[in-house]
This record gives C-alpha cells, structure tokens and sequence, in this order.
C-alpha cells in the first residue's frame, strides 16, 4: 500500500487545484453575468463545485478522522445552507420585483 | 520564511494596519451618519485588535493550543485574550449605540449629526 | 483677665450678637439693645486688651500643615482692635436710631450682618499671620455685601456688583496671590517684627510683589481701584459708616501697613527702596481723589472720595517705610476713623431729619440742626488736620517721615491735599452756617436722639484723641 | 418567512445543530478554539434564527423576557459566586485551586463553572438585544400605522398558514 | 444528536461525555419548545437514505459546473429562462429537499416553491438547464429518498 | 474577611446589580444599591484607614496569581484616597437618588436604572484600584457603558439627553480606544500589563520612539475621558441633560476618576524621568488646564441653564487639576488630588441641590431660581457654600486646593501662571454671584412654579456642604494624604510644609 | 514568505472592504460590508495564530452586529446624506496615523521571537498553562484562569451593555411625545 | 504545499470579485448574494489555512462561519422583504405583557 499514500496525496492536490480554479471562476461569473438570477449560478459554482472539490481535496489529505467529521460536516452544512440561501435570495428578490431578462418564457404553469 | 526579518517587510504589517486604522479613525470623527459612525467604530475597534494580534504571532509559530510536542512553537496567548475581551466589549458599545441611533430617530427624525445639531440651535434660540 | 480670654471675646462676642440678633427677631427692643450692650462690652475687652503686654497667641485650627487660623495681637492690631471695638457700639446704636427713623426694612438681616462683619474686621485686627488676615479680608467683603444692596434695587444690586467684583477679584486675583507668594518664599505667613522675606527675595521683585498686595487690598481703595467705594454709597449711611470709618477701608489699610511692617519689614523695604512706587502712587491717590470730590455735590459721594484720598495718608504712610511715617500712618487709623464716622453719622441725621443728600440743598441747614453740624464742623476739622484736633498729629507725623526720607515733594503733596480738603470739607459748613437757607426750616429739628447721641461722642473722640495720643502712639523701633 | 417552505424546514434542521454546536464550543473550550462567549453567542445566533424565520411572537414564547432577564443575571453571579467560592475555602477571589481536592481538577470546574457563567449571560443577553430591537421594530409599527409598511407586508401568505403539527 | 456530539468532540472523559448527553437533551427540549422537532423538521428517513443519491448528485452537480463555466467565459450564451417543474414528492421534506437539490446542481435555481400544488419554479441559466429538469431523473431519485414510509 | 477588603470594594456593587436588576421597578432596588454603596463606603474607609496606618502598599492577588502573571489589586496611598471619594459620593448621590430617580424614571425602570448605577460605580472604584493596564480598560468600558445609558435616561423630559449620550459614547469609546492603543504599544516594548512591573521595564526602551507614542496615546485617551479642553464637548450636553441624580453622580466622580488614572499612568509607569514628559507633555497639560479654566468659567458666566452652568465650570475646575498634574511636582500632583477631592465634595452639593430644584420644577435655570431664597433657603444656602467652594474662598475646601495648585506653581516659578489661575478664578465670582444674586435679591416673579424643600430633600447636599466646609477649616489630614499620595508618584524631595 | 502575503493582501483587503463602506451612502450596504470585514478579518485572525479570537469576530461582528444594524437600519433613514470630505477630521486621522507609524519604526518586527513580549510573561501562561491548570488551550486558561477577573468584567460589560439597551429601547421612560401615545410601554423587555 | 498556497490564491481573487459585486451592486440582492459568497470563500479559506497551517483542528471556526452566514443571510433577506426583522404581520391581540 505504499504507493497509495502519493496517489491519494496527488488526488487531493489536482482536487484543490480544480476546487480552486471553480472557486475563481464562480467569482467570476459572479462578476460577470447579467442578472441577479444569473449571478446566482455563478456563485452556484463556488458553492458546490469549488466548495466540494476543495473539501474533498482536504479530506483526503485529512490526517485523522476528528478532521475528517469536521470537514464532511463543513460538507454538510455548505450544501444544506448553500443553496437555501439562493433560494431564499432568488425567492426575495422575486418577490420584491426584481425582473431577470428572460428571453423568453417557458412553462408556464404545469 | 527569512522574510520575517526584513526591517522593512518585518514592519509592512504594522503599518498596513495603521492605515486600516485611520480609515476607521476618519469616519468616527468626520461629521455625519451615526450610523457609518459605528461602522466606523467598528472598523477603528477592529483594527486596533489586530495591532494587537499582529504583535502576539511568533515566526513559525502555532495557534496557542498545546499540541504535546515539546518542539512547537507557540504565539503569544496574551494578546489573544485580550481582545477577546475587547471584542466583547465593542460589540457591547455597539449594541448601546445602536440602541441610542433607534431613539434619536424617534425622537428627532433624523440620524445625521448636522440636522440634529441645527435642530437643538433651533430649540436654544428662542430659549435663551 | 488674660490677654487669650479677651480675644475670644472680642472674636465672639459679634458673633453672639448675631446669633441672639437671629434670636430676637420678632423682638425688636430686645434685638437691638443687646447689640449694644454686648458692643459696649467689647469696647471695654478692646481696651483692656489694648492695655496688656503683646505676646499673647491663640491658634484656632491648623487649615492644613503651615496654613493655621492664629491670633496674635501685636500694637497695630490691638489699636485697630480698639477702634473697630469702640466705634462698633457708638455705630450700633446710630444704626437703630436711622433704621427706625428712615423705616428701612429687613431690619434684623441688617444687624445680623453688621455684627458677623464686625467679627470679621476684629478677626482681621487680631489676626496673627497672613492667611488669618485674608480669611477675615473674605468674610468682611462676603458680609458687607448684603449691607450694600440692602436697598435691593436696579441700583443697589449694580453697585452691588461693582463692590463685590472689585472687592473679591482683586483679593483672589492679587492678594491671594501675594500670600501664597510670601508662603512659598519664605515658607511661613506669621507677622514677625521686622518682616519675613528679608533676604529670602531677590530685591529686584520687591515692588512687584508689593504690588500684589497694594492693589490685591482692595479695600485700601487705591486709585485705580477705588471704584467699589463711591458704588457703595447706595447703602443706608450706617453702613456707609461702618464701611468707611470702621470696617472695609480701615481693614484694607490696617493690611497694607501691617504687611510692610510685619511682612516685609520696614528696613527692608527703606533697604531696597521697593516702595518707592507706592509713594507716588499713593501721592496721586491723595490728589486726584481730592479733586474729584470737589466735582461732588452729593454728600456721601464728597464724603466717599475725601476717604479714598484720606486712606492714600495711610498706604503712604506705609510706603515711606520709616518708623515715624508708619506711627503716624497707624494713628491716622484712628484720627480719621473717628472723624469720618462723625461725617457720616452727620450725613445719615441729615437724611434721617430732612431727607437731604445733595449739598446745594442744604444752606442753612446748620442753624436748624446745630448739634450735628457742630459735630461735623468739629471732624471735618480734624480731618484737614487743624490742631487741636487727632488729625493733626498724624499729618504731622506722615510729614516728618516724609522728610526723613528726603521726599520733599510728597511734603508738597500733604500740605496741597490739605488745603483741597479745606475747600471741599469748608464748603459745606460754611453753607451749612452761613448760606441763606434754601428753604423755610421751622425752627431747631435734629435727628433721632440715638442718632445725635453717637454722633455727638465721636467728634469729641476727635478732640480727645489729640491729648491722649502718647496713649495711641506706636512705636516701630528704628 | 416561514411561508418559505425551504427556508423553514432547512431552518428546523439547522437550528438543533447550532443549538448542539453552541454547547459542543461551550465545554470543548480547554481543548480547542471557542469557550463561554462565543458558545453564547452562537447559542444566541439560534434563537434568532429561530425568531426570523418563525416570527418574534413565536420566539418569545419559546424563551419569556422574565427568564431570559434572570439568565443574564444568573450568569454574571455564577461567575461571581464561583469566585467568592474561593474566598470561601480561605483563598483569594477566583482562586480555584481549591474548588477540588487538587488544584488541577479545581482548576478544571472552576474554568468550567466561569465558562458557564459567561456562556450563559452572553447568550442570554444577545438573545435579549435581538428581541429588543427587532421588538421595537414591531411595537413601532403598532404605533404609528404606517401604510407603506402594510402594504409591503401584505405577503402572499397568511398567518394561519403557520408551521402546525 | 448525541452522536453528533461524539463525532465532533474527540475527547472523551467522563465529564465531557456526560455534559454531551445532558447538552443534547437540554437542546432537544429546547427545540421541542420552538416546535421544530416535527416530522418536517427532522426528516430522518431522508438523511439516512442520503448517501445513495450523494454520489450520482455529485456527478450530476460536476456536470453542470462545467456547463456553467462555459457560459461564464462566454457570457452570451445566456438565455435565462423561467419554468415551473411540478414535483412528486409526498412530504414537505422531500419537496424541500429536490428545491434544494434544483438549487444545488449549478445552472437551475428554484425560485420559489408552491406547497399547496407541489410544484417548483426554476430559473435555468440557459434553455438547456431549463429543459433539464422535464427529464424526471432527480424527481424520481428525490421521490426514492422519502421511502416507501411515507 | 479583612484581607479580602480590596476585591469587596469592587466586587460588592458589582454583584448587588444583577440582584438590583432583577428587582425590577420594586422599592427593594434603591434599599439594596443603599446599602450596597454604604458597605463600600465603610470599605473604602476601612482600606483607607489601615493603607495610612500601615503606609505600605497592600496588594491583593486575584486567583493568587502573582502580579506579572495575575491581575493585582492594589491598595497605595493613592488609591486608598480616590477610593473614599468615590464610595463616599456614590453613597450620598444614592441617597438622593431615592427622590430624584422617583421624580425623573418611570417606576418600572427603577431596578435597572440602580443596576447600572451601581455598575457605575463599581466600574470607577474598579479603575482605581486595579494595578493592570487592561483592567483599568475593562472597568472603564463598564462604568462608561452603564454611564452612556444613565445619561440618555434623562430623554424622558429631555430629548437632548439622546444625542448627548450618543456623542458621548463615540468619544468616550474613541478615548478608550486610544488608551487601548497606547497600552498595546507599550505591552510590545515590555511585554507586560502590571503597572508595577511596566514601571520596572520601561526604562530600559524609554528612549524610543515608541514609547513615547505609547505616552501620547494612553494621555489623550484619558485627556478625552476626564473632558480636558479642548477635548471637553461632550461633557455639557451629557451632563446638562442626563437625570438630575446622573448629574450629581458624574459630575463629582467619572471625570475625576479619569484624572486618577492619567496620573497613575503617566506618573506611575512612565515616571518623572521620562524624557520629554515635564517639557513636552507638562507645558501641554499647563497649557491646556489653563485654556479650560477660562474657556470653561468665561462659559458659565454666559450659560443661564444651571446643569450647563456648572458642567462649564466643571471643564474649568479639570483644568486646575491638569495645571496640578502638568506642574510635574509632588507639590503639583498634591494638589492635583486635593483638588479631585474637594471638587467631588462641591460639585456633588451643587448638582444636588439642583437636582432637587430641577425635579420640582422640571428645569432648573436662572429663572426657576429667581426669590427662591425665599422659598428653599436651606437648598441656596447649600448652593451658595458650594458657590463659594467653587471660586475658592477661604474656610472651604476649595480654598485649600488652589493655595497648594498656586505654591505648586510657584514652586516651580510659573509666576504668569499663578496669576492667571487666579484671575480665572476671581471670574467664577461672576457666574456663582449671578446665582446668588438671582436667588436672593429679586422677587420670586408672577406664577414661577411653587419650590418647597423637605429634610430629606436638602439633607445629601447638606451632607456634602458640611463636607466642604469640614475639609476646607481642618484639611491637615487630607493634606497629609494627599502628599502622601503624590510621593506613590514623585518620590519626597520636598515634603509638606 | 507566503503567509505574510496571504496576511498582508488579507490586510489589503480589509482596508479595501472598509474605503468602500466609507463611501457607499446606502447604509445597508455599509452594513454588508461590515460584515463581510469582520469575516474577513476574522480569517485574518486566523492566519496569525488567534483562532479563538477568530471565533469570536465571526460570531459577533458577522452575526450579532450586523442583525443588530440590519434592526436597526428598518427603523432609520437607509440612505445617508452626502458629505463631502471634511478636511479637519482627515488632518486628524492622518495626524494620528502618522505618529503610530513613526513608533511602529522602533517596534520589534512583526513576528520576531526575540521581541520582549514573547519572553517577559507569555512563557509562563505556556507553561502554566499544562503544569498548574493541564487545560490544553492557552487561551482558554489565561482567559478563565490567570486573568480571570478580566473575562469577569467583561461579562459585567456584556451585562452592562445588556441593562443599557432595556433602559434605553426596552424601558419604560419615553421621550414626551412618546409618553402620550395610547401605549406607553412595550412588552419586549427581553 | 505550495498547491494549498496556490489554493488560497485563488480565493483571494475569488473575494475580491465577490467584493466588487457587492460594491457595485446594482440590487441589494446582488450584494447578499456576494456577501453570501464572501462567507462561503472565508469557509474554504480557512478550511485550507488550517491544512496549511498545519492545525486543521481549527476547522471549527469554518463550521461556526458556514452557520453565521447562514443566519446572517436570512435575517438580511427578512430584513429586505418586511423591512423589519421583527414580527412582519401584525400580532392579532393586543398583547401588552408589562
């Protein structure tokens, strides 16, 4: 089993390494999308993707299980209140009026 | 990590946080908003904890946290609970401020220093 | 009876009389005649007092290390105590005597005050170092404040103002000052004979620091602060008596001389020539306020500006800084006091009987009220220093000290100041017995006999003083 | 907000945890980061979620006002009585060597205690700032009966729509 | 709940342990007063049944990143769009929890969610993720997690 | 129980206002802050007696930590003289308080408006004895916070009270914020917090740059706090407009405690011989003493409302202290303490008296008190002697205050100085005559609201009269104490005359 | 080398978050903004070692501060009226500034072990901390056991500031408009 | 190590984005939704911070963050939509507990 230890190693590092490039490029769409509700996509990607893969890379380089608990509850509670948190801000802000551009409207009531 | 013996990079962090300081500082006693006067407050109050801070790390030292290795270096502990404190007591001040800023716009209607300070000459005036 | 007994008695007895004063309110005889019987007592305490060897202390409480409230009487304070103790029965009885003929009202506050301001002026006679002298300095101006304004009108309460602001701020401002200079110079405020600084003050802040005290003594009424003086005239005349021959100014000078005496020391002050300012200052008090009071035809005012000029005698007398200039300064305590309350006790009977201040108004008033203007004749005589009258001694004596230093032009100043006296003094007699009335007087009509009684006493006081002034004289050594 | 169905049950699930986390901070404070006042103020920081999400009626309910007063003085006696504990086996103020047979274990309850006092008199008193701000909000509103303010809180949903069972 | 505590606190003494349990009941009283330890509150059933679905979310929420990304380098991709999903879930919990799950796989947003109607309305970055969701594959796998319990 | 009096002082009312808290509006909150106020009274005169008989320092160990490592409480000639003052002021206010608060605070407010002052007062006693430079930092945030609330508690009748108390909270907190900074600086030179111990190191750095900032900060922090002008208008407002009981708390104690403070900082740890404190900080310190002095009488010569009245001259009797403090003398801090002493004592008589005036007639101004002679003779008479005490006449304590502040002037030949210390106080004349005048010599005018005074009403402000009156004819004692105080600071070279 | 990057571009930020809250003149998102200061500054925290004091900045200035300010804020105007820069109040702060930066150039630099600090007292509480107590976390014994008097007069602030607010907004004693209002207390005591 | 440098790069540029957009706004949900981001960055970054610092027992602090911004978030939004954080409907009785 020697030759796990770098290959987990090398794992968790190209996970932080796409965690962070996600994180990054999330920001960015933060920054550069249109409406709020497409803002709301990009700081999806920060959430889940860069969250995630960044979380998992430590988990992997965790060095004993007090840590792990502590990171997949980090997990946990990131992907409980991530996305309440859209939510709860789409839903506001729908609320409250604020008109996306939609190209165009599907669906309608089902 | 040699750089923390610089002079001058040795002291950037200082002065960093005087510069954070002032901004905070500034918006304290430039007349206006009260409440931007707490917010700024709090930024002066912040930084003025992590002066504090800076000065407790020790290079390659660790969060004050015995680990059981005799070798770990640690930072100094001191600072820390100190600001602690100071912490509580600023968000204590800030709690009364605000409560302070809710009355005055009862009572005045506004929460800019310049209105009320025109308001109370008002109120003088025909007083005295 | 001890020397200790009869300063215990002469500090309390004023005070008893203003305590049983608050007693008796609702009883107007017994109020009044027990502040004469006690002042009549104290007289005699005065005398007896005067009478014993100095030496005798009495050190009331320690303020704090170095600061006491002691009583020690050395000659001038016994002789000032003898006046103050003298006149202070002669001026209760005339305060009766005007406050019921002119129906003055507050009578009892009135004569409260009047004995707490006698307490202080006996306080400030027997005090025994600087800071004693100053605390009593306080109580007399706090105490006769309320004599002042016991009108209680615009008019009254602005003078007021003007008494009490000159009063107490040049006393906090410089006097204080001066004290706790002296105090921190030579680290004791005793009076010593022959003074404390010498040799502990650079000569060269000598005027300086006689400075503070010559204008911080506001009540020496030194021109240019003599202002609260004429102000005070609003007052009822008994006070005016009081301020003026007994209490305010006397006390201001009595200081004035005792701290060249007993603080700075004559020879010192002959040694460095630090008073030699004082001299003209003095010199221009006398003559400048002499002149103003012939601008004045309201009696008090004239009498009130004669006494800025009259008190300029004895601050120089003190300025000369030679035992005969000062011997003559401490009996012309006593000369004027006697004469000017007999001015003053005259002007409140003519006020009293006829309702009179204005002297054009009072031609011929002398034939209808000859036993007041006889006595005012007799004083005012007294007080140009016509022998034989007590002010003649003390011109005399100021002379000759004058001469003693060489200061021929202040012998110029005395003789021309005598001679404005005689004008403005002369003035009103002569109208008073020989002008045509000015109205129809119907016969003889003099004041109140409680008023004439005193009045009467005191200008022969005046006389009397002029045979017994071995008795009075003071020796200051050489 | 508790019309939000997301919010509401993403609320009920949080709230037990933090209440859980708060006092997980509170007594692992020898062994890591946290202790009184910040387990106060995290245990706090539930009921205001609580409060937000279900309304302040609700959340008085859950803590009264004569309760909570009684927490933010209890505690500082707590701390305070632990310290006179000391004075009372003859020592000095807040000594706690002697709480215990051995000084280490004295030690031990009374940071333990003090912590305790202090975790409780925090949480007790930032519950109280939020109830009494946010309070005054709601008793301004009764106040003066402001339109504007009725017409934005004319939500879509109704009161009786509230959380049952 | 008194797991939890065990889980995180990696110190076990006897005092500790026991300030856990006391902890934990005093919490799940507290809680009982708030009245959140319901059904919907505390949907056990979907937390246990939870890991099965992780890993194909995960996937899925990988796959859509990616989507993502290539709209954020190219913003005109964008074409936001609004529909309504209707949802199969039985119990509040589960209906939350495919909102959240919409939410989570980046590209679709649920706006709001209609409780009495059981229906969800997404915003979609771009008519590709709106589409997405007619595709019944998470409602099915959301609906699974429920359990045949209720 | 007599080693543990130091920490009871402070832990007394410290521990009596959760209970006064929970009391709520019940009568049982004044009887308990009463009492309560009384105990540390005794206490402090207990420390105070035995810290003069035994005239060495006592220290008390908190947890029985030794004092680098622990806090210390620290009983020193000095502290056992502010001690009393404090307690002493606190107690009598309190005892007014019964009528005043009653007048001014809803009912219900009674047992949380107790609760913050005692926390006031605990807070200040706290700052004195501490010998720790971030204790002092702690106390002084809870005797300002509870002070901040106290303050904004007159809004009741004056909505002025608010934006009073919130201006005073900014600068206050800034001020402590400042202290907080200059602490900071000093902990990295030395490492320490014990002022015993800063004491001991900090010659070793003195000659830095840093040190000196550190001096800067800690001295305007605390010039802001003890409203030095030109530092002082906050004070006005928060004073005029707080609760007549608030007023008469403060005005005799938060201040003075902050002149405590500086003085055991800046003498205590940084010493005499620091360079650049007597030329640089000492002329500052002269220098803006005098300006308040004048600034502040000249102000209340023109103020008609007398709360802002006698805060006015408040700024001006700081002033005389900060001359003591800049005379850079033991003489100078003499009569520094003296005058903290004295000025309690008046100040505390004048604010409650009026604070009695003003609770009947709901503002107490130049016109409220016109022929009130008259109707309250022993309430003007009370006003009149601290009047007097004010401008310095002799037989009152203030008296004795100015002539050692004078001799400390000239001790050290600041003759232009005496002088203008004198000439200022000659202008307190004008204001304090202004009241007297109005009180007793002029008719009480047409339909003036009835004023009326009870035994109960004018008996703390007598309390304190007869305090002034005491001090200023026999003061060797408190005289002795306070050079005794000054010499912890500035060792004897010269001692008491 | 590296984390005094991440610490001094963490500090950049900072000071970049608060010139924006500075400037904005909608309070609400001053507010947002001051909270994410304190998160950021909170990570800060971190990276110099103080994790309690991290923990404690995020709980307070992210949490409690900004709810309070949020409360706050719906009671008060949201927008600030603009002010230009005042000229006194910048001279000051720059005063200010500039004398804390004179200091800092005799201070021991930032981290150096050899600074007096590290070796006068702090030795002791790390020692003490294991022998006389046995509490792992340093922190945690300074703060409840060495200088426990100052944790006791900082929940006395903390019941300070808890009476101050029921007096000020929870109380009964009302401006005088107020007063006449048809209710005259209110219920949120606590 | 230099990768959980890098990492820790990389969200620093992700803050200041999320700062920017919080500056810029336009609408206030904008700037909840990047303070919302800001939070869950600070969660990462202290999350790597403590692996890098080589304590990751301090992940406590990035759950207690992970919380806080939670709570902080929805009581912003409740703030928006009722302007009030109190109760946003009228209590239906009077109920007056003094």
């Amino acid at each position: 089993m020697t030759w796990a230890a770098p290959l987990i190693e090398a794992i968790a590092y190209i996970s932080l390494g796409l965690g962070s490039l996600g994180v990054m490029i999330g920001a960015l769409g933060l920054l550069r999308l249109g409406d709020i509700y497409q803002r709301m996509h990009g700081s999806g990607i920060v959430d889940t993707g860069g969250a995630g893969l960044i979380l998992f890379g430590l988990l992997l380089l965790s060095p004993d299980w007090t840590v792990s608990v502590r990171l997949l509850l980090i997990g946990f509670i990131l992907g409980i209140t991530g996305p309440t948190a859209t939510h709860a801000i789409a839903r506001a802000a729908r609320v409250s009026g604020v008109e996306g551009q939609m190209k165009s409207k599907q669906g309608g009531d089902t | 990590m040699s750089a923390w013996m610089d002079p001058i990079l040795g002291q950037w962090n200082y002065y960093l946080v005087i510069a954070l300081m002032m901004i905070g500082f500034y918006a304290v006693i430039a007349r206006g908003n009260m409440v931007k006067k707490i917010v700024g407050l709090n930024i002066f109050q912040t930084s003025v904890f992590m002066l504090y801070i800076s000065m407790g790390k020790v290079a390659n030292g660790t969060a004050p946290i015995l680990t059981g290795e005799p070798s770990t270096v640690y930072s100094n502990p001191l600072p820390h609970v100190l600001i602690l404190t100071a912490i509580v007591v600023g968000v204590s001040t800030t709690a009364v401020g605000y409560a302070l800023i809710i009355r005055i716009q009862e009572s005045f209607g506004s929460i800019e220093d310049d209105d009320i300070i025109a308001m109370l000459d008002d109120e003088e005036a025909p007083a005295s | 009876m001890s020397a200790e007994t009869l300063i215990y008695m002469l500090l309390g007895l004023p005070l008893l009389a203003s305590a049983l004063v608050l007693l008796f309110r609702h009883q107007p005889n017994l109020r009044d005649g027990q502040a004469v019987g006690l002042g009549v007592v104290s007289a005699w305490a005065a005398f007896q007092l005067y009478l014993l060897p100095t030496g005798a202390s009495v050190t009331l409480v320690a303020l704090a290390p170095g600061l006491t409230l002691s009583f020690t009487p050395e000659p001038l304070g016994k002789l000032f105590a003898l006046v103050a103790g003298t006149l202070w029965p002669l001026a209760t009885l005339y305060t009766i005597g005007y406050m019921r003929g002119a129906k003055e009202k507050n009578h009892t506050r009135f004569m409260f005050f009047y004995a707490i301001a006698i307490h202080a002026t006996m306080g400030i006679a027997l005090s025994g170092n600087l800071l004693t002298l100053f605390v009593f300095y306080e109580m007399l101006t706090f105490s006769t404040y309320p004599l002042v304004t016991h009108k209680g009108d615009e008019a009254a309460l602005k003078a007021g103002r003007v008494y009490l602001g000159i009063l107490v701020s040049s006393s906090i401002v410089f006097l204080l000052f001066g004290v706790i200079g002296v105090w921190a110079l030579a680290g004791t405020l005793d009076f010593v004979s022959g003074g404390i600084l010498a040799g502990k003050i650079d000569p060269f802040y000598v005027p300086a620091l006689l400075a503070l005290f010559a204008f911080g003594i506001g009540k020496a009424a030194l021109m240019p602060l003599h202002r609260w003086l004429p102000a005070a005239m609003v007052a009822p005349t008994p006070v005016s008596a009081l301020l003026h021959a007994v209490a305010v100014v006397k006390a201001g000078v009595f200081t004035v001389l005792k701290v060249s005496v007993y603080i700075f020391g004559i020879d010192f002050l002959q040694q460095t020539g630090g008073s030699d300012w004082l001299v003209w200052a003095a010199s221009f008090s006398i003559l400048a306020a002499s002149i103003v009071a012939m601008t004045k035809t309201n009696l008090k005012a004239r009498l009130a500006y004669s006494t800025v000029s009259q008190l300029g005698y004895i601050v120089m007398g003190a300025a000369l800084a030679t035992p005969l200039a000062a011997s003559g300064a401490a009996l012309h305590i006593a000369a004027h006091g006697a004469g000017k309350i007999t001015l003053f006790f005259c002007a409140g009977a003519i006020y009293v009987a006829h309702h009179l201040t204005d002297i054009k108004d009072m031609n011929g008033l002398g034939r209808t009220m000859p036993i007041t203007y006889g006595a005012f004749a007799l004083a005012a005589l007294s007080i140009m220093g016509v022998p034989p009258l007590a002010g003649a001694w003390s011109k005399f004596m100021l002379m000759g000290g004058a001469l003693d230093n060489g200061y021929l032009v202040v012998l110029g100043v005395l003789m021309v100041s005598s001679l404005l006296n005689l004008v403005y003094l002369g003035e009103i007699i002569l109208r008073g017995f020989f002008a045509s009335p000015s109205h129809k007087w119907d016969g003889v009509q003099e004041a109140p006999l409680a008023m004439l009684i005193p009045l009467s006493i005191t200008a022969l006081l005046s006389l009397l003083l002029f045979f017994t002034v071995d008795f009075l004289m003071i020796d200051f050594g050489g | 907000m508790q019309d939000d169905v997301v919010i509401r049950v993403v609320a009920k699930v949080m709230i037990p945890a933090v209440m859980l986390f708060a006092l997980y901070v509170q007594f692992h404070g020898d062994y890591g980061p946290g202790g009184g006042f910040q387990a106060g103020v995290i245990f706090a920081s539930a009921f205001v979620l609580n409060a937000v999400v279900f309304g302040l009626n609700k959340g008085r309910h859950v803590w009264p006002a004569h309760y909570n007063l009684m927490g933010i003085c209890g505690g500082v006696l707590i701390y305070g009585f632990t310290g006179v504990a000391g004075m009372a086996f003859g020592e000095n103020f807040l000594s706690f060597n002697v709480l215990a047979d051995d000084p280490i274990a004295g030690q031990h309850l009374g940071i333990l205690l003090v912590e305790f006092g202090v975790g409780l008199t925090v949480a007790a008193v930032m519950v109280m700032l939020f109830f009494t701000f946010a309070g005054r909000l709601s008793h301004n509103r009764l106040l003066s009966k402001s339109d504007a303010h009725e017409r934005r809180l004319a939500p879509k949903s109704s009161p009786s729509k509230e959380v049952t069972k | 709940m008194f797991g939890l505590w065990l889980l995180l606190s990696g110190h076990y003494t006897g005092l500790l342990i026991s300030l856990g349990f006391i902890s934990a009941l005093g919490v799940s009283m507290i809680a009982h007063r708030m009245g959140v330890l319901d059904e919907e509150g505390l949907p056990m059933g979907v937390l246990l049944r939870l890991p099965k679905v992780a890993i194909w979310l995960t996937w899925e929420i990988l796959k859509s990143n990616w989507a993502v990304v290539k709209v954020i380098f190219n913003p005109a991709l964008a074409d936001p769009h609004m529909t309504r999903v209707s949802a199969s879930q039985k119990t509040t919990a589960g209906l939350v929890t495919y909102a959240n799950f919409i939410t989570l796989t980046p590209g679709t947003v649920s706006v709001d969610v209609d409780e009495a109607d059981h229906s969800i309305l997404v915003h979609g970055l771009t008519a590709e993720f709106a589409e997405s969701l007619a595709d019944p594959e998470m409602d099915a796998r959301v609906s699974a997690l429920e359990g045949p319990a209720s | 129980m007599m080693q543990h009096l130091p920490i009871l002082q402070v832990l007394l009312p410290l521990l009596a206002a959760p209970f006064a808290a929970l009391l709520r509006g019940r009568e049982l909150a004044w009887g308990l802050t009463f009492l309560t106020t009384g105990a540390a009274f005794l206490i402090s005169i207990a420390l105070f007696l035995e810290q003069r008989a035994l005239g060495t320092t006592l220290v008390y160990e908190l947890g029985n930590w030794a004092a680098p490592i622990g806090i210390v409480y620290v009983i020193d000639a000095a502290s056992a003289l502010v001690l009393p003052v404090i307690s002493g002021i606190g107690f009598i206010a309190t005892l007014a308080a019964r009528q005043l608060v009653a007048a001014e605070i809803d009912r219900r407010d009674h047992g949380l408006f107790y609760a913050a002052w005692l926390l006031t007062i605990a807070g200040m006693l706290g700052q004195v004895t501490t010998g720790d430079a971030f204790n002092i930092f702690v106390f002084l945030e809870i005797s300002s916070l509870s002070a901040y609330a106290l303050v904004a508690m007159g809004s009741g009748r004056d909505r002025r009270a608010l934006p009073a108390a919130f201006n005073y909270l900014i600068l206050g907190t800034v001020g402590a914020t400042f202290y907080v900074i200059g602490i900071g600086l000093l902990y990295m030179l030395t490492g320490t917090l014990n002022l015993a111990d800063l004491a001991e190191r900090l010659p070793q750095v003195e000659e830095t740059r840093a040190a000196f900032t550190a001096m800067a900060f800690i001295a305007l922090g605390l010039f802001l706090k003890m409203a030095l002008f030109p530092l002082h208008f906050w004070l006005v407002p928060a004073y005029a407009h707080a609760p007549s009981a608030v007023t008469a708390l403060m005005a005799s104690t938060a201040t003075k405690v902050s002149v405590y403070v500086l003085i055991r900082l800046i003498f205590g740890v940084f010493g005499i011989e620091f360079p650049g404190l007597v030329d640089g900080v000492g002329l500052l310190v002269l220098t803006l003493g005098i300006a308040g002095a004048f600034v502040g009488t000249l102000a209340a010569i023109v103020e008609t409302d007398l709360k802002k009245l006698f805060a006015q001259s408040s700024i001006a009797q700081l002033g005389y202290m900060a001359i003591g403090i800049g005379a850079m003398s033991a003489t100078g801090l003499a009569a520094a303490f003296l005058h903290l002493f004295n000025h309690a004592l008046m100040k505390g008589a004048l604010f409650l008296a009026i604070g009695m005036i003003a609770a009947q007639a709901g503002r107490a101004t130049m016109g409220t008190l016109q022929g009130a002679g008259k109707q309250i003779p022993i309430t003007m008479t009370a006003i009149l002697f601290g009047g007097l005490a004010l401008i310095g006449v002799p037989l009152t304590a203030g008296f004795i205050s100015k002539v050692y502040l004078i001799r400390a002037l000239l001790e050290q030949d600041f003759w232009l100085l005496a002088g203008l210390t004198f000439v200022s106080s000659a202008l307190a004349l004008a204001y304090v005559w202004k009241i007297i005048e109005a009180a007793w010599l002029r008719p009480r005018p047409e339909g003036a609201p009835e004023l009326s005074e009870t035994p109960s009403q004018y008996m703390p402000a007598w309390i304190m009269v007869i305090a002034t009156l005491g001090f200023g004819i026999y003061a060797t004692p408190l005289v002795d104490a306070a050079f005794a105080a000054a010499h912890v600071f500035i060792p004897a070279t010269v001692g008491a005359p | 080398m590296s984390g005094f990057l991440v610490n001094a571009s963490l500090i950049a930020l900072l000071a970049l978050i608060a010139i924006l809250a500075l400037r904005l003149h909608r309070l609400f998102a001053v507010v947002m903004l001051s909270g994410a200061f304190s998160l950021v500054a909170a990570a800060q925290f971190v990276v110099l070692d103080a994790v309690d004091v991290a923990f404690t900045e995020a709980a307070v200035g992210a949490g409690i501060s900004t709810v309070l300010a949020l409360a706050t804020l719906s009671l008060v105007p949201a927008e600030e009226k603009p002010h230009s820069i005042s000229l006194v109040p910048a001279f000051l702060a720059t005063l200010t500034g500039l004398l804390l930066a004179v200091a800092v150039t005799d201070l021991p630099n930032f981290g150096d072990p050899k600074a007096p600090i590290h070796n006068h007292v702090a030795p002791e509480y790390i020692i003490g901390s294991e022998q006389a107590i046995g509490v792992p976390n340093i922190v945690t014994s300074v703060l409840a056991s060495y200088r426990s008097f100052d944790t006791f007069g900082e929940t006395l602030v903390v019941f300070t500031a808890a009476i101050a607010v029921l007096l000020i907004i929870g109380g009964y004693t009302r401006a005088p408009r107020r007063a006449k209002g048809k209710r005259k207390g209110s219920q949120d005591a606590g | 190590m230099s990768c959980l440098a890098a990492a820790l790069l990389a969200l620093g540029v992700g803050f200041i984005l999320a700062i920017t957009r919080a500056t810029l706004g336009p609408t206030p949900f904008d700037r909840v939704l990047a303070v919302n981001t800001v939070g869950t960055l600070a969660v990462l970054a202290i999350s790597v911070y403590g692996f890098f610092d080589g304590r990751p027992a301090f992940l406590d602090i990035a759950l207690l963050y992970a919380l806080i911004n939670f709570i902080g978030t929805i009581a912003i939004l409740k703030y928006f939509r009722f302007g009030t954080l109190g109760d946003h409907a009228l209590p239906n009785s009077d109920e007056d507990g003094a």
